[in-house]
């Protein structure tokens, strides 16, 4: 394993250091990111968070339009209670803070954990469960949240930036939610560095299908293809579970160690698989968004967009990770 | 049962996840996210570390603090999970504390866990280590045995249980994406909760 | 190879069709990439270009404030003259065009070839060599042009925006390769889709030291170290050319592979040495920006900064890759 | 020496180059960036296809096409400096064609990649193969030998000269990135011009 670290135990510490440092906009205090200057009073407040090695997400779309708080954890380990409880305290402006929260175990049980504590903060909560890889049954913990927190994180905070009550900014991030899925395959596995070796060994030849963003294996492994195949099996299983109909929020995301050049390749097949379908990519994403470490390989997430959608995902965004409109 | 016996159960729990912390990734690297032994290695080490900071005066309070300590800095799914199992067991555990007493806090704590988690026995979790454990228990204080040999049962039981979940079908965390891959391996958890109770059949 | 790809062969074009697809405010046209909207006129237009594999470098950094156009070669390769003829043709706005060119005697020469075919078109060029692994002297072709040339377009597009004439903006873009100078590092060698093998090998405990940005090998092989020391490296090298002075503007670049955590890690080595010689990091840059396919490593660039080069700098730009003020 | 000898000549630098694209390739890896044989290829298959699309009458024509197609088709150091020489070789050369017409025209090529690349024998480029070519062409000539004969001396030579690259240290392109560790190492732009020669002496 080859990292840019000092050590395993301080990647995580090193590279908020670095992250503050890089970002005026952001406050890094006790393993919690902050959106500088402090809560906004009246407006409904953002809180996410997650095991680390997604980056830009979460800490990267802290900022005007989108979160006012990140609470990164271990290398794919949720956070703890104590960093929640700390970002939901502090953010409040009086108006209430919505927990944006993707389907995991660990992640549901902290983030449950932590708004159970406290009661002097009025907190609703979004699970973001979008990856079709996964069928929700009595056999798995649910879906996996994936790209659709992106999507869940920007619309909503553009909402809350409008002055929307908690209720509303929990149920419009709850429709996004609905509105979105998403399908990864790898190219490789990835490093954590504390276990110093590839989670899982993906020969030459071989692809993983139906990934999520822990390094976990996928649901199936198949021979590797050209791009224009693994796109139209990412957007097979999509459209398979939510028809590709009407205007489409399209992100095709790099799991982290894919060059950009790739992931336009795959965008232009899978713009063609829309047109295909009678759908229409109004508006896109493509690069390195929801990673998974250094792992090679690519995410597709769609969202069926509304004119009301539409009008909060162009609205002005200003993040590390994502930023237009000011 | 006096509290240097639960320091010392804690102690020995610390070790043994210490000396298995790789052997507890890579069963989690087959089927999970190849992070449950720095996980628990890192929760254990600040559980010594919080009850050398506070000593606790009661064998509940070693619990408590155990637990709380679990909670606030292990995170993941084994950390409320495990966290929530030392404090309920300190909640419930009386004082001064006999097997059977011991026993009862035991099962409270497998409960929490069962609670918080909403697996049941056969999930392929830690809970198929610890529901036989806590089984064993009970049994081994019905029957009048002595302490020393009740954990040695309660050991065997969560270490029998742990190795049965290797062809079990996960159906709860992460695991469970894996749908049928998840087949033919030991759950990370189940393995860990063995270690735990070996630690308590340990203690001399 | 693992590759995101259709073949070797389309890969440049599908590419192409990805990035026009994902931005309407670009237009693609024989090999070349457009600013959408036509030649503005009275402003200075700006064209770079330069072998494909460095993404976003150079196409997606076109658009408001920075390029008017650019020209992607085959994979490392530099552009064909016609390429540029074209390009510089149509962007010209009667104020004349600005050839950005990295210093590399392939891009020089189809630069300067296509430079004497548009005599009716009036062109300044100006070459970008900031790498100071290579020694510029009679024994080399002098340093390669590398991460200041996000600066030199970032800079001298924004100061086209103002409307200042062909000469003055040659001359100040001219000036922010003086001030800038880089240093790279790999982790790994990068693999060409064409030639399917990485371009070499790197065992698992070592780097290289002083990489360009086309996966050639560097000066020297050294044992891996902490991201500390290798952050040392690069900016001793920097630092015994240029002394670090005043405000500075600084970009941690990764090489395609690397993820942002890392990056963030690197950037905060890279800020504590800044501090440790008393300078001060006014700006800065982390992330994917001037890539070598999907090599992993990184490199530093600095630029000494002035009220000019500040004001410039901040001015709104609005492209794929970089974006910020609109 | 007529239009036909010209086409067939290319015709088999073509095929040369195609055959030895790998190699070329691996070359440049080693001191470039690993694209010279990808280039060259690539190049050298859309001169075929100019030449066949607009069907040249004259020798000079023949060159003239394969320069300006090199040139706009190949891009990278070898697409200006092989179209260049190939241009220049056009325009110098006078019909009928001698072999000491030729010599000269070739020469005149060579000129134009020593002026345009501003480098000597001895800086480890194509160069190193092309100028003592050009001079074994020139020798041959006034030693009134037959054609084939001089074309074969000057292949050899180009030959030789690729090969005396190898323990040069280079100083124009990007092996000078390299420094020392671009010793040891063919230049892929000697050894392609040797393939090229080598098409030449092949023409029968
Ligand atoms: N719903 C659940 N109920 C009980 N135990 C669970 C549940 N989900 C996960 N676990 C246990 O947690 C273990 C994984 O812990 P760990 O790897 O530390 O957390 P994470 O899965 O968040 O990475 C699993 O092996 C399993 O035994
Ligand atoms: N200044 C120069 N003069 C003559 N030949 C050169 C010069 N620079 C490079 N070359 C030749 O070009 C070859 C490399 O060609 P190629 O790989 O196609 O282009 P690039 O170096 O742009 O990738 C080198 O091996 C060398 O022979
Ligand atoms: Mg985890
Ligand atoms: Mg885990
Ligand atoms: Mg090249
Ligand atoms: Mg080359």
């Amino acid at each position: 394993m080859k990292k840019l670290i000092n050590t395993a135990e301080s990647v995580i510490e090193d590279a908020l250091t670095g992250l503050a440092a890089a970002h005026p906009s952001l406050r890094v205090r006790d393993r919690v990111v902050y959106r500088a200057g402090g809560p906004r009073p009246g407006k409904v407040a953002l809180v996410s968070g997650g095991g680390s090695g997604h980056e830009p997400l979460h800490a990267g779309f802290v900022g005007h339009g989108m979160l006012d708080a990140a609470c990164p954890g271990e290398i794919f380990t949720s956070p703890v209670p104590d960093q929640i409880i700390d970002a939901t305290r502090a953010v409040d402006g009086g108006a209430g803070v919505l927990h944006i929260v993707k389907n995991y175990t660990g992640d549901v049980l902290n983030f449950e954990m932590a708004a159970e504590l406290v009661e002097d903060v009025e907190v609703a909560s979004v699970l973001v469960d979008d990856d079709v890889a996964v069928r929700d049954s009595l056999y798995t913990a649910g879906r996996r949240g994936t790209g659709a927190t992106l999507f869940v994180e920007k619309i909503a905070g553009a909402l809350a930036e409008e002055g929307a009550p908690l209720a509303e900014v929990a149920r419009v991030a709850g429709e996004v939610d609905e509105r979105s899925r998403s399908f990864g395959i790898a190219l490789t596995s990835c490093t954590a560095p504390a276990a110093g070796k590839p989670t899982f060994d993906l020969p030459e030849g071989e692809v993983e299908l139906g990934i999520g963003i822990h390094g976990e294996p996928g649901r199936a492994r198949v021979p590797m293809a050209p791009a224009r195949e693994l796109a139209a099996v990412a957007m097979e299983a999509i459209h398979g579970d939510l028809p590709l109909e009407g205007d489409l929020l399209v992100m095709v995301n790099g799991m982290g160690g894919t060059p950009l050049m790739e992931l336009y390749v795959v965008f232009a097949e899978v713009t063609a698989f829309v047109r295909g379908k009678g759908a229409r990519v109004a508006r896109s994403l493509v690069g390195n968004y929801v990673t998974s470490l250094d792992m090679q390989g690519f995410s597709v997430t769609v969202c069926r967009l509304d004119d009301t959608l539409t009008r909060l995902w162009d609205a002005p965004v200003e993040t590390p990770g994502l930023r237009w409109g000011r | 049962m006096d509290t240097e016996f639960f320091l010392a159960w804690l102690t020995g729990a610390a070790e043994l996840v210490r000396r298995h912390r790789d052997h507890l990734t890579e069963l989690d690297a087959a089927i999970g996210d190849a992070d449950h032994g720095t996980n628990l290695d890192r929760g254990f080490t600040e559980v010594l570390q919080a009850l050398d900071d506070w000593p606790p005066t009661s064998p509940a309070q070693v619990l408590l603090s155990a637990g709380t300590t679990l909670i606030r800095r292990v995170g993941g799914a084994s950390g409320p999970l495990y966290g929530s199992a030392f404090r309920q067991m300190g909640k419930a555990l009386e004082t001064p504390v006999t097997p059977a007493g011991f026993a009862t806090a035991f099962e409270a704590g497998v409960r929490a866990v069962e609670r918080l988690g909403k697996a049941v026995p056969g999930d392929k979790t830690m809970v198929d280590a610890l529901v036989p454990a806590s089984r064993a228990l009970a049994q081994a204080v019905q029957e009048g045995v002595e302490a020393r040999e009740a954990f040695e049962r309660a050991a065997r039981a969560a270490e029998e249980g742990a190795k049965a979940t290797i062809p079990l079908r996960a159906r709860k965390g992460r695991a469970s994406y894996l749908g049928e891959r998840s087949v033919g391996h030991e759950d990370p958890g189940a393995a860990s909760s063995a270690l735990i109770m070996a630690a308590l059949a340990a203690v001399s």
